[in-house]
């Protein structure tokens, strides 16, 4: 099998879903919105609990679903609103993104932050960076994907 | 502990004063060693610690000079080595020290000696290495001391700083009473037994060595003590040797005899004062030797 | 090999354990034996072939296992950790176990391999094992042996793959996995897959296809070594079990060097040792999180 | 430290990575922004009487950056490291270091620092060291009285040691001197003038 | 089939001005499933929300989504409208297309489209959310007080006032904790018994507080509103239903030297004793320890040694062969105030990372005393009856240094904290000696004055100026004895210079701990605590009272060190806590819980590991006959907080989190 090229296409404009916590990275989006910051239009919100309850499948699930880049976003550690859902899921996705990264899945593909409720800015910062990062990168087409389901 | 087992084996470095001012304190040590089936190998070319010169002027050669006796130690297969001398201990227990904590220093200094680190040694002070020995001293003391009061004086480095010595404790220090009292004497309790005696300062800064010798000797005479029991060579100097300035100073001519512990568990053993080299000593010993019928020793005035 | 069988004997006879779970000659080489009755002890082997993870026999989705009651099990250190993991995770109580630790000496990649022990037929697990039996034998039997020298740097692949770039390793994995024919002989032969009813089995949603495609087949191969990650217990068995020779093991070895890195954790014959996925530290890493 | 009339001039201009507190920290690991100033050291001081700086207010003046007055003070030089400041400090900081490595800096920087008879004793000492690998100590304090100028001081008590065989006449050399020269030179060593 | 329902809202100019409301909906309308979609100016409006109502019973609707602004903000409203209109509320979901999109982006082609793909998610999302029910959980309305301080004493009163009962429990024979000890109070100098006794007599005779004293807390379980406590009470020797009090036990008790703690050693007490006049319950306990009938009987000799004490007693009260008995106790809420412990210097700690005082002789100079012993000492009920003298030999100190910060903002010593009330009480004290020896000297030792507090600083500076303590900013190095004198080595920083002073007395005003034992309470209880032993509370600012397990509460000293003040209000605080908890039957909660899948459930315990609250428990499968088949984990409802943790983490998804389901979210992943 050959390496793919880097795949690019100029006017690329990626996929990209979050996985966001509801207490702090959900409130910090609302910030965000409610301040008016100006961000990407690339990125979607599925908003979860808490970290602690975003499974790996999720991820995986996106990528086959055609997505190009995932965040995955919640409170900074001590700040859980369940204590410690937060250390779990830095443990589960501090593992994850070595073996993807092991596996050939560029772990600019994945961003991970901690946002709070109050950081709005910090919010439309990850996803611009993370946008322009997957631009760059090209759309994951190299990645093992199912038939896209066109429901649009 | 060590108590009861048979010949104990450690690496000696007698520092150099212990080959001049305080040659009483080796010859003590040589005299009690046999009996204690207690084996002094001392360190082939061994070399000043650097006392406070290096330490205070630059903190590698501070490093340096006493681990290359550590080095030396290491290749004559010791894993502990005694340093009689409390400044020396201090010196080379630090040295250990930062060989073990400090990397940057200790891949400096093994580039410097152009040797690499053998197995950790561990640095024995006499309180710590007699303190081992109790019960082989109490067994062999066979002089009554006939309830001798005596105040041990352990100054500043005997058992400070705690993270460098990790032996007895830095403000309560037990170890030279349980010798003491294992040779058949009597501790007393006074409050000076950590003060320092001004150390180094004896050529530069005698005015505060005299000073703070003076409340030393003050304390320890106000307790009831016969004598003092030191573990260091500059003390023992400081506090000896100088004791005549010190008690002119004070307006109290009550002489104070000021003894090596190691002089101290000889005496115990019943040992001849002058292989002791009590007669060395500028405080005259013999009306402290008559109360516990030892020996008689000559001695010769101060001029 | 008679200390193994007179010890067998002696617990069935003794009515200690209802049956031994150790290993018997086959005709190409060794395979598991189950061994009720005292007579048939003398078919008890133990050698360099005895490659199998027996403890794999002993998780509860064995029924028919389950239902033999009280079990004496012949034990490598490197088995004994599937049971001390097996016990960590409430699959297995230790009273109703006898350990038979072996001094094994290391053992061959292959079950049925006809040559000496050395540093070409050595399996992979044993590179650095010390041979000797596990803490948690009841009884220890043989003469303690050394292992062989080996043969080379066992995750000498492992780094050649690191070094790659990530199109490169993305290709690689891709070609690898698209083999898979989702038989799941890894997970029937893995001591730690227990699970009643596998997440790739689930319907309603269906996380991973069931189908053999390489979308399915990179889910479910990640999420397998995800699921044992902290888990696994290094024997090798997935590896070897699989028909289409996929490099399953250094998945395994990857997750098992990060949980080193990471955690300081290594697989380990200590029930009471935490597996390091489900608790934490405050001061995890966490250098990839902005 | 009330000996200045002049309002402390606190250079605030000096970055922080360029203070003498960060030098500190960089020789000895301690960050002198950990004293408190509740000045136990010097409550316990054996020569806090005879100090113009007291300890703690040698660890003021770093805090404050006060460079020169601070390297200038004769009361560095007085430390005896007898590690009762050490021992007992309350935020488990280390006085005796830092005033060791104050010293070290000013034998670099500024060497006419030093007070002449702890130079004259330094510098006599080590020079025994130097030349034989162990301190003669006849050598060294005929070389101490040479350098301090204190010539007629102590000099009754030589009898009193010759006669108790405690000066030896002639040094004795240890036979690697070659090693202690080469930790001497290596070690870069600013010899105290 | 679903017949979902979609609605999206203009929210005036704030949506519609980017997002193609119109558009949106009409995509939305040709999504399978989707019955009914619509746009409209405001969908929160009444107008709004009866759109939704009606369409819901026109078009028979089981699923709403709201593509409107952030579900923090309108979630509750929508919800509501579809239960009014008869649909499970749980089947109206939102969209954020607002603070996601309208308010973020302005190319209204990329913003239109982003929205769709919003409110897409939530569609694909709902045709799989089930009808849920809110969770009601019982609630005891009754609550247990842990600690019969100022502060356990505060709470039950409170607590029994509102109407509610409390179980009290306090481990020593009476309740009154260390207030009961001090003289006077900072900063009014009112005397502590004064205000003191009649709040414990006041919960002796409350009609709703249950006092166990000489008790001590087993063990816990349960959870919010469902607790159970078993509680031990110890043997106190004395059948508490016969004893009336009279004292003629504690007169005729032989032993008569037993160092007296309430008294901490400076006066004594008989072995069947009462701690102080003023005890509640007045009931003596009988040191078995000291008693000589029980070192009698330890010796096996068979003649009962002594036994005075019940020969005397009229009503036959006193019982030698009592044993601990054990009560359980059902409660709703449990309140923990069991207060501090003074931190000793001496060479022996309870913990690793303690140390002692060796430079100040580890408590081993005579009249080297602590906060609480100078306490004593002034009170007039004290042994000294309120004079001040030396415990060694009796005579007056006409001159006493006080020392600041011991044990406290030391690391050396291992507790890096401030204990808060020294600077104030070390006043205080000052005072008091200056009130009591006219002519004698405090002298204090004290590195920062903290006296934040109304009325705090300014008692200080009477402290300074009216009765002259001096104070000398700075730590003391040493403390040795100098004959009859202790000799204090310190420094006055402020002027720089070495300070020693012979004194006839010194106070150290030692570091505030938690009590001995109160790990083990938290363990108990579930309830975090720090490196010292405070207990956390659930947020240090706007959580300060609750801790992080639901239905626990701490008041006082527990939790950091506290001055009574602060205590109390935080006890006032727990208690409106309890009230209002207590205001219910029931507690309702969001059934946002998780649940097992009991038939694929294999009972590895991953989701029990990383539960953070406890929540997982172990469920036995039986058959008919009762022969174990697995044992499997299940989720305490009461006590699961739906973070969905345990999830994420189950190997074979045996565990949902309701409103959080797998298949609700692979549905929304795959809408992207």
């Amino acid at each position: 099998m050959s390496v793919p090229a880097k795949e690019k296409a100029s006017s690329f404009e990626p996929n990209i879903v979050a996985f966001v916590c509801n207490w702090c990275t959900y409130t910090g989006a609302d910030l965000a919105g409610t301040s008016r910051l100006n961000m990407a239009p690339n990125v979607r919100i599925i908003r979860l609990p808490c970290t602690g309850r975003i499974d790996t499948l999720f991820i995986l699930k996106a990528f086959e679903r055609g997505a190009d880049g995932v965040i995955v976003s919640g409170c900074h550690p001590a700040d859980c609103h369940y204590t410690a859902g937060n250390y779990h899921a830095r443990r589960r996705f501090a593992v994850f993104r070595e073996l993807m990264e092991f596996m050939g899945v560029d772990p600019q593909r994945i961003t991970f932050s901690w946002v709070s409720a109050s950081e709005g800015g910090k919010w439309a910062e990850v996803v611009n960076s993370t946008t322009e990062k997957v631009r760059e990168l090209g759309p994951f087409v190299s990645y093992p994907r199912v038939a896209h389901a066109q429901v649009k | 502990m060590r108590n009861g087992e048979a010949a104990m084996k450690v690496g000696y470095f007698p520092g150099c004063s212990l080959h001049a001012t305080a040659r009483e304190y080796e010859e003590s040590l040589k005299a009690i060693a046999p009996a204690l089936d207690l084996q002094l190998e001392e360190i082939r070319d061994w070399a000043c610690c650097g006392a406070t010169s290096a330490h205070s002027t630059n903190h590698l050669l501070s490093v340096a000079l006493p681990a290359r006796t550590l080095v030396l130690a290491a290749r004559q297969n010791l894993d502990r080595v005694f340093a009689p001398c409390a400044a020396c201990y201090n010196r080379l227990a630090s040295a250990q020290h930062a060989i073990e904590h400090d990397k940057k220093v200790a891949s400096q200094v093994e580039s410097i000696l152009g040797a690499s680190f053998g197995h950790p040694i561990g640095v024995l002070s006499i309180a710590q290495l007699l303190s081992e020995m109790t019960d082989r001293i109490r067994s062999k003391a066979i002089v009554p001391l006939k309830e001798l009061k005596v105040a041990c004086y352990y100054g500043c480095l005997l058992v400070r700083p705690p993270e460098i010595c990790r032996f007895d404790d830095p403000e309560a220090p037990t170890s030279l009473e349980s010798i003491v009292t294992a040779a058949g004497a009597v501790p007393v309790k006074w409050d000076k037994a950590l003060e320092c005696c001004g150390g180094g300062f004896s050529l530069s800064r005698t005015a505060s060595v005299v000073r703070l010798g003076r409340s030393i000797l003050r304390s320890a005479k106000d307790s009831g003590a016969q004598a003092l029991i030191v573990a260091c060579p500059m003390c023992h100097s400081n506090l000896d040797f100088r004791q005549r300035a010190i008690n002119r100073s004070a307006g109290d001519d009550r002489p104070m005899p000021v003894l090596f512990i190691s002089q101290l568990v000889g005496l115990s053993m019943g040992l001849d004062p002058v292989r002791l080299g009590l007669n060395r000593h500028f405080v005259n010993p013999q009306p402290f030797l008559s109360t516990i019928s030892a020996g008689r020793v000559e001695h010769r005035e101060q001029a | 090999m008679e200390e193994l069988r007179e010890l067998a004997k002696k617990l069935l006879q003794e009515k200690q354990v209802n049956a031994v779970v150790g290993y018997e000659c086959d005709r190409r080489g060794v395979r598991p034996a189950f061994v009720d009755d005292p007579a048939g002890c003398d078919r008890l082997v133990f050698d360099h072939r005895c490659v199998q993870n027996l403890p794999a026999y002993l998780s509860p989705r064995r029924t028919n296992v389950a239902g033999l009651g009280r079990l004496a099990v012949v034990v490598k250190q490197c088995d004994a950790r599937a049971v001390a993991g097996l016990i960590r995770e409430s699959q297995l109580k230790r009273e109703n176990l006898v350990l038979i630790g072996v001094r094994c000496g290391g053992v061959a990649a292959n079950p049925n391999e006809s040559r000496e022990l050395g540093a070409e037929t050595l399996a992979l697990r044993c590179y650095g094992c010390s041979g000797t039996e596990t803490a948690m034998a009841d009884y220890v039997v043989g003469e303690p042996k050394t292992v062989p020298a080996a043969g080379g740097d066992r995750d000498a692949r492992l780094a050649e793959i690191e070094k790659m770039s990530p199109e490169e390793r993305l290709a690689l994995w891709k070609e690898w996995l698209s083999r898979c024919t989702r038989c799941h002989a890894c997970r029937q032969v893995c001591p730690m897959c227990f699970c009643e009813r596998c997440v790739a089995e689930k319907t309603q949603p269906n996380w991973i296809e069931s189908s053999p495609h390489i979308q399915g087949n990179f889910s479910w191969n990640v999420t397998r070594a995800l699921h044992l990650a902290g888990r696994c217990v290094d024997c090798g068995e997935c590896e070897r079990a699989c028909p289409a020779q996929i490099p399953l093991g250094l998945l395994n070895r990857k997750l098992a060097k990060i949980m080193s890195a990471r955690y300081g954790f290594a697989v380990t014959d200590d029930p009471s040792t935490p597996a390091p996925i489900g608790s934490y530290r405050l001061d995890d890493g966490q250098e990839f999180i902005l | 430290m009330s000996t200045s009339s002049q309002p402390l001039a606190l250079s605030a201009g000096t970055p922080h990575n360029r203070s003498l507190s960060a030098q500190i920290l960089d020789v000895t690991g301690l960050d002198p922004a950990r004293c408190y100033q509740c000045g136990k050291c010097s409550a316990g001081c054996p020569m806090a009487s005879e100090m113009d700086l007291k300890t703690h207010e040698i660890i003021r003046l770093l805090q404050l950056d006060m460079r020169e007055r601070l390297l200038a003070s004769e009361s560095i030089w007085m430390c005896l490291t007898c590690e009762t400041c050490t021992t007992r400090c309350p935020n488990v900081f280390d006085p005796a270091a830092v005033i060791d490595a104050l010293r070290e800096i000013v034998l670099r920087e500024n060497p006419g620092l030093v007070p002449r008879r702890i130079s004259a004793f330094h510098s006599a000492f080590l020079d025994q060291i130097r030349a034989n690998g162990r301190v003669f100590e006849f050598g060294l304090v005929a070389s101490y009285k040479l350098r301090s100028g204190a010539l007629f001081a102590d000099v009754d008590s030589v009898p009193g040691m010759l006669a108790r065989g405690k000066l030896a006449l002639a040094p004795r050399r240890i036979e690697a001197i070659q090693d202690i020269r080469r930790i001497f030179e290596q070690c870069a060593m600013e010899r105290p003038r | 089939m679903s017949r979902i329902g979609v609605f999206i809202c203009h929210c005036g100019e704030n949506i519609g001005r980017t997002v193609d409301c119109a558009q949106v909906a009409q995509a939305m309308g040709e999504l399978p499933g989707v019955v009914h979609s619509v746009d409209y100016k405001y969908m929160c409006s009444d107008p709004g929300q009866a759109l939704i109502k009606q369409a819901i019973k026109e078009h028979n609707l089981d699923g709403v989504v709201v593509g409107a602004c952030s579900p923090h903000m309108h979630e509750k409203t929508f919800r509501k409208a579809a239960a009014a209109a008869g649909l499970n509320p749980y089947l109206c979901e939102m969209a954020n297309i607002r603070e996601h999109c309208s308010w973020i982006h302005e190319d209204r082609a990329e913003a239109t489209e982003k929205a769709k793909g919003l409110v897409r998610f939530i569609v694909e999302k709902i045709k799989y959310n089930r009808p849920l029910s809110n969770i009601f959980i019982p609630v005891n309305r009754r609550a247990l007080v842990i600690g019969g301080g100022i502060a356990g004493i505060q709470a039950a009163l409170d607590i029994a006032d509102g109407g509610r009962e409390v179980i009290l429990v306090e481990k020593e024979s009476s309740i009154g904790g260390h207030m009961s000890q001090l003289s006077e109070t900072f900063p009014t100098l009112d005397c502590s018994q004064c205000i003191l006794t009649p709040r414990m007599v006041e919960v002796a005779q409350h009609p709703r507080i249950k006092l166990l004293a000489y008790s001590e807390v087993e063990s816990v379980d349960g959870y919010i509103g469902n607790f159970e406590v078993k509680i031990r009470q110890k043997a106190r020797s004395i059948d508490v239903s016969k004893c009336n009090g009279c004292g003629e036990c504690t007169k005729n008790c032989p032993n008569k030297k037993i160092p007296s703690e309430f008294e901490q050693g400076l006066g004594f007490r008989t072995a069947i004793y009462v701690p102080f006049p003023q005890a509640v319950p007045n009931i003596p306990v009988l040191d078995r320890d000291n008693c000589a009938l029980f070192k009698g009987r330890a010796k096996g000799v068979k003649k009962q040694v002594c036994g005075k004490c019940a020969t005397v007693c009229g009503r036959r009260a006193i019982d030698f062969d009592q044993q601990d008995s054990f009560i359980t106790e059902k409660v709703g809420a449990i309140i923990v105030a069991t207060g501090y412990q003074l931190y000793w210097i001496g060479k022996e700690q309870e913990s690793e990372i303690l140390h002692g005082y060796g430079e100040y002789g580890y408590g081993t100079i005579p009249d080297v005393i602590d906060g609480l012993q100078f306490e004593r000492l002034a009170s007039a009920s004290g042994p000294t009856g309120g004079k001040i003298l030396r415990p060694s030999d009796g005579k007056e100190p006409k001159k006493i240094v006080f020392l600041q910060c011991i044990g406290s903002r030391d690391r050396a010593k291992g507790m890096e904290y401030c204990s808060k009330i020294c600077c104030m009480y070390v006043a205080k004290h000052t005072m008091l000696y200056h009130h009591k020896v006219h002519d004698g000297k405090a002298i204090v030792f004290y590195m920062d004055i903290r006296a934040g507090g109304k009325g705090y600083d300014e008692f200080v500076r009477r402290a300074i100026e009216e009765s002259h303590a001096l104070y000398l900013r700075g730590r003391v190095s040493s403390l040795t004895r100098n004959g009859d004198t202790i000799r204090v080595q310190g420094v006055d920083t402020l002027s720089g210079e070495p300070v020693s002073i012979d004194a006839d007395m010194v106070v150290l005003a030692t570091a505030m701990r938690p009590q001995p034992g109160i790990t083990s309470l938290a363990q108990k209880l579930s309830v975090s605590y720090d490196l010292h032993g405070f207990l956390n509370e659930a947020h240090p600012k706007l959580r300060p009272v609750e801790t992080n397990t639901a239905g626990i509460f701490v008041a006082g000293a527990c939790q950091a060190p506290r001055d009574i003040p602060d205590s109390v209000a935080m006890a006032s605080a727990t208690a409106s806590k309890v009230l209002g908890l207590f205001s219910n039957e029931q507690l309702e909660r969001e059934p946002l819980i998780a649940r097992v899948d009991r038939q694929t459930c294999t009972g590895c315990f991953h989701c029990e590991r990383v539960c953070p609250y406890g929540a997982v428990e172990r469920f036995e499968v039986k058959d008919r006959k009762g022969n174990l088949i697995k044992v499997i984990a299940e989720v305490n409802q009461g006590v699961c907080q739906g973070c969905g943790t345990c999830q994420a983490t189950c190997p074979s998804k045996s565990i949902e989190l309701d409103g959080f389901t797998d298949e609700q979210i692979f549905a929304a992943v795959n809408a992207l």
